[in-house]
């Protein structure tokens, strides 16, 4: 049989994948963000006893319903971290900034944020940070900009 | 239990992009390869089981394509999970347990290239919390990087180390991606791309495709001298969120290969999928493999990194030692999920 | 649904019930060989099947024979003509659509081909269109040639006398 | 024999609607898997191991999402499974759930399918364009509608079949608290005028959207043994897929189909499908593919499916009813609607389908189809051990 395969281009197109999805929130999702527009960090406690934040909607360990919505913060400390050299357009901050595992004060875990330091030299293990929140809030994680170095 | 072998494999050569095959005619091959090795045609297959997804290639069904590739016809016994090969190789052998058919094809493919791969996987994240910041997949493995590193349990030197043996390793592997052979010295001299990872603490962005040919008891012995025979395969899964888990260990890699049996007898092979260096490390620990000097001998997923298929990959590497007499015993592992949230572990034997 | 309890700074504030999370993914697509073999014809005016190994004609061949699991390997030309195998009439828009209503979108098996595409049929009005209806394919002009099915506006009625359809499959016991 | 017995002890679901706007998406699995452990006496630290099904994940906008539903299914060191065959996945999830337990691995397995469509939108996210691929000029039931015409012309069925089939699984819904659809001034004649939307498919003839969930606990024989309820015995599960783009597949009694149905009724000892089936509940997402699946499962002869329609033999209270839960056409989350097809059987084995219990039914078949009529999974339960 001959072989079919064409010697010249290979055609291509931009393909886009784009929609403004909307999500219930349910409860508890719905007190952590309910808390951000209100700047109030909220966790919950776990059966364990420790506070989670993010407020899991479910035990982590033993699987049941979470419903004691604790409030956290405002300050925190950074757990681990990572420096952001060159950051996207669509992360929170426009310049060299930290992902970090932020854990607000009364909280006994960490969450993903963005740590704007200005430099990975302010960035450390242990360091302590305050929230940065958006001037117009609107019950969504956009609504806690990042965190900051304490000063 | 009924005993359940790989008998044959099969891997596209792991490219940085495929860009002149679709999906289809770029798995067409493998299959192809992969039944001839075994001496099946389709009609002699008993079961089909794929891996792959849909937002890699960004689009909703994209394996119901594929599956013409196949030729599953007269119509098949067949199906699909939206996970890495691993698991779709572990549904067969669930199969193949029923004792209803005694041979069955896996395969997975993955194009990373054509998106934004670091930001597709950011759709894995908590879709209210963490999703919305777009954290990269690279982000995320070097915060678990640094609480390795924090912890006293590695050092940047001993990431290092990892990425140069994997990458020198690759060196003898016709279907990696990416092979040399430099330094430590020479890799720490690079600039960190998300401290404390650098570009060779990394995986490479890879399209690729694998497949392999499971079969029964004397129906393996049948098609090939030397089956590699599954002495035992367990996966399990771990909270999504990193503050829940202790970064510096894998948990679920632990049970796992607990219940496979990893520990019954030292491996002479270990295939670990681990696309940044201290992930090795991390798995190594949980495996009770310490300081075993043949973990990764392809090179890894440090070599190629096709998503859903680098973990099918890892079997298929040490089955592939084992087909060959090269190994007696071999432990592989495949992972899901930002920082090794979800592991599967399964330990192969050839004939003694 | 368990009961939560609130810390006292949310109490009585009104609760966020839903979030707007909009994403945006950006890819390249390949069309691969095969369909690129395909749509280059179109650019040129042709409609080129491949057929396959096992003896079926595939239009557009999307690269792989479907019963064999190996490539469709010889290409045959194809006249735009073709009998309708069956079809629905349309009679609400549907989204990114810019169709007159109601409209007639067919299945038509192109004469030497094994498999029906999926088309418009048009200059015909809608209460008329039948199965085995002969049509042909109405293309753009030579000018606005391009790599996509679009390049045959729609299909109409030739005037030949309707024929017997057999759908694939039909009336075979296994 | 590698093969053992298992059985369904626990059966779950939430209310079905276009919108679950009072949960998360970990809420609504989370709503089904509870009921269904409640069902089975079950805690969370029972479950062995945990198989979750869905369709594509752009309708949530979420990757693989059971990797961050893990907390909520309880499935925190266990294992995860995640299956995804097209509209049929329901129903083969619930298979592979089943064979865990069959091959001996685990003793206690729960499976949970759903879809959250409202996070989206169906017609955006099975509709996505694909750049050099012929647009459907109508979306999904621009698809089907053509194959149903086929079906008509082949079969000489009259126009009516398809409004009887609305009729019927409208009204049965009603019965069906969980049901999506409560439509309670139905009638022949608002089914009938309502807009034809792709002719021969009226609005009326077609599913809706919806968010829901669905879930079962299937167990070995020893647990179901010692179950407080009766339980669902799995008498015979199959799957089968075929080509999409091939030349001798027949879109309208797919061979895949009619060859599912064979397997499943050899393993549970059916001859006569007919006669011995006391109740099927089958994925019906346009009314008119009962009649096609009467035809296809071997229930009917080629072209006689619309004449058991047409004679009420697939009423509730008929020879022979047919998605006595309402169906596809009252609920249809999708990556859920095959599983509430299988778990429907369940509950009418086990006497627990409450007023759309179909009385004595004792051998009852769950079917699901997904793609464009490729893929298909199937299971047989019976209240008697096999």
């Amino acid at each position: 049989m001959a072989e079919l395969a064409p010697q010249g281009e290979v055609l291509s197109a931009p393909l886009v994948i784009e929609y403004p999805f909307t999500r219930t929130t349910g409860p508890v999702v719905g007190a952590f963000l309910t808390g951000l527009r209100e700047q109030v960090l909220v966790g919950i406690r776990g059966s364990d006893g420790r506070v989670i934040v993010p407020p899991a909607e479910y035990d982590p360990v033993t699987s049941e319903d979470l419903t004691e919505l604790v409030e956290v913060g405002p300050g925190g400390v950074v757990d681990t971290w990572a420096w952001v050299r060159h950051p996207s357009p669509k992360h929170p901050v426009d310049r060299p900034f930290a992902w970090a595992l932020v854990r607000p004060d009364g909280a006994d875990v960490g969450f993903l944020q963005a740590v704007d330091a200005g430099s990975i030299e302010a960035m450390a293990t242990g360091m302590r940070v305050r929230p940065r929140w958006a001037e117009e809030r609107e019950g969504s994680i956009h609504d806690l900009v990042c965190w900051e170095p304490e000063a | 239990m009924i005993d359940v072998a790989v008998v044959a494999t099969a891997q596209m050569p792991n490219v940085r992009e495929e860009t002149r095959l679709n999906e289809v005619e770029m798995l067409m091959p493998v299959l192809q390869e992969v039944r001839a090795r075994a001496g099946l045609d389709q009609t002699e297959i008993g079961f089909t089981c794929s891996g792959s997804t849909d937002y890699l290639s960004g689009q909703a069904f994209s394996f119901v394509s594929t599956l013409d590739g196949v030729g599953p016809w007269p119509p098949i016994q067949e199906s699909h999970v939206e996970m890495d090969g691993a698991w779709a190789l572990y549904e067969a052998w669930v199969k193949l347990q029923l004792g209803e058919v005694d041979t069955a094809l896996v395969y997975c493919y993955g194009k990373s290239a054509p998106g934004p791969v670091h930001e597709v996987l950011s759709r894995q994240l908590d879709p209210y919390h963490v999703a919305p910041l777009w954290p990269d997949a690279i982000s995320l493995a070097a915060l678990q990087a640094r609480a390795l590193l924090d912890a006293g349990k590695a050092t940047e030197a001993d990431l290092a180390e990892v990425a140069a043996r994997s990458r020198r390793a690759a060196l003898g592997n016709p279907n990696a991606q990416l092979a040399w052979d430099r330094s430590v010295e020479e890799i720490l001299a690079e600039e960190p791309i998300v401290d404390p990872l650098r570009r060779s603490d990394c995986p490479p962005i890879t399209d690729g495709a694998c497949a392999v040919v499971l079969a029964a008891g004397d129906r393996a012995r049948s098609i090939t001298d030397r089956p590699a025979w599954i002495r035992g395969i367990d996966h399990r899964i771990e909270p999504m969120a990193l503050g829940l888990r202790d970064l510096t260990r894998s948990a679920s890699t632990a049970t796992a290969g607990e219940r496979a049996g990893v520990g019954t007898a030292p491996p002479d092979v270990v295939e670990l999928h681990a696309p940044f260096t201290h992930q090795e490390l991390i798995l190594r620990e949980a495996l009770g493999l310490g300081e075993h000097g043949n973990v990764n001998p392809s090179g890894g997923a440090l070599a190629a990194n096709p998503i859903m298929v680098a973990g099918l990959t890892r079997i298929a590497e040490v089955a592939d030692r084992i087909l060959a007499g090269e190994a007696g015993r071999g432990v592989a592992h495949a992972t899901s999920g930002p920082c090794l949230q979800q592991n599967l572990v399964c330990v192969l034997e050839g004939d003694r | 649904m368990p009961e939560i309890t609130l810390p006292a700074s949310l109490q009585g504030v009104e609760p966020v019930r839903s979030v707007r999370t909009p994403a945006r993914l950006e890819y390249r697509y390949t069309a691969g060989e095969a369909t690129t073999r395909f749509l280059l014809g179109i650019k040129q005016g042709k409609i080129l099947g491949e057929r396959a190994p096992g003896g079926k004609v595939y239009v557009p061949s999307r690269g792989a024979d479907p019963q064999l699991g190996v490539p469709t390997s010889e290409q045959v030309e194809l006249p735009a003509v073709g009998t309708l195998t069956s079809f629905c009439v349309v009679n609400v828009a549907f989204y990114g659509q810019g169709m007159e209503i109601p409209y007639t979108s067919g299945l038509i098996l192109l004469d030497g081909s094994d498999l029906p595409i999926m088309h418009l049929i048009q200059e015909c009005p809608v209460d008329d269109v039948r199965i085995g209806m002969r049509v042909e394919g109405v293309w753009v002009d030579d000018a606005d040639l391009a790599p996509t099915l679009e390049s045959i506006r729609y299909f109409r009625p030739n005037g030949e006398p309707d024929v017997e359809v057999v759908q694939p499959g039909e009336g075979v016991t296994w | 024999m590698g093969k053992e017995r298992v059985a369904v002890v626990g059966v779950g679901q939430t209310k079905h609607q276009a919108t679950r706007g009072d949960v998360s998406m970990a809420g609504l699995v989370r709503e089904a898997a509870s009921r269904a452990l409640a069902d089975a006496q079950m805690g969370w630290d029972d479950i062995d191991a945990v198989v979750v099904g869905k369709a594509p994940d752009f309708f949530e906008g979420v990757m693989m999402p059971e990797l961050y539903l893990a907390d909520a299914l309880g499935a925190s060191g266990k294992p995860l499974f995640r299956v995804h065959t097209a509209g049929s996945v329901g129903g083969s999830t619930a298979i592979v759930a089943s064979q865990l337990v069959q091959a001996g691995i685990h003793e206690r397995v729960l499976t949970v399918a759903f879809e959250k469509q409202s996070e989206s939108e169906a017609m955006w996210a099975l509709s996505l364009p694909i750049p050099f691929t012929p647009p459907l000029h109508a979306g999904a039931g621009g698809y089907f509608a053509p194959h149903v015409r086929s079906y008509m012309a082949r079969s000489k069925a009259p126009d009516h079949i398809g409004i009887l089939v609305a009729l019927k699984d409208r009204q049965n819904a009603l019965k069906n608290p969980y049901a999506h659809l409560h439509e309670h001034d139905i009638t022949f004649d608002s089914i009938k005028d309502s807009m034809m939307l792709w002719d021969p498919i009226r609005y009326a003839e077609t599913c809706p959207s919806s968010d829901g969930a669905c879930a079962m606990v299937l167990a070995s024989e020893a647990v179901a043994d010692a179950a407080a309820g009766p339980v669902a015995w799995v008498k015979g599960t199959a799957m089968r897929s075929e080509p999409t783009m091939s030349a001798d597949r027949d879109p309208v009694l797919p061979r895949g189909g009619a060859d599912c149905a064979r397997d499943v009724f050899a393993q549970a000892g059916i001859t006569d499908p007919r006669r011995e089936v006391d109740c099927v509940e089958m994925y019906v997402p346009f009314s008119w593919f009962e009649p096609m699946w009467l035809e296809n499962l071997g229930f009917a002869g080629p072209g006689e499916g619309w004449r058991l329609v047409e004679d009420g033999v697939t009423q509730l209270d008929g020879d022979l009813p047919v998605n006595m839960s309402g169906g596809v056409l009252s609920s249809n989350p999708i990556g859920a609607s095959g599983m509430l097809r299988f778990a429907e059987a369940a509950l009418q084995v086990r006497g627990q389908a409450g007023e759309h219990q179909v009385d004595g039914a004792r051998t009852a078949v769950g079917h699901a189809y997904g793609g464009g009529s490729q893929f298909f999974a199937m299971w047989v339960v019976g209240s008697d051990k096999p």
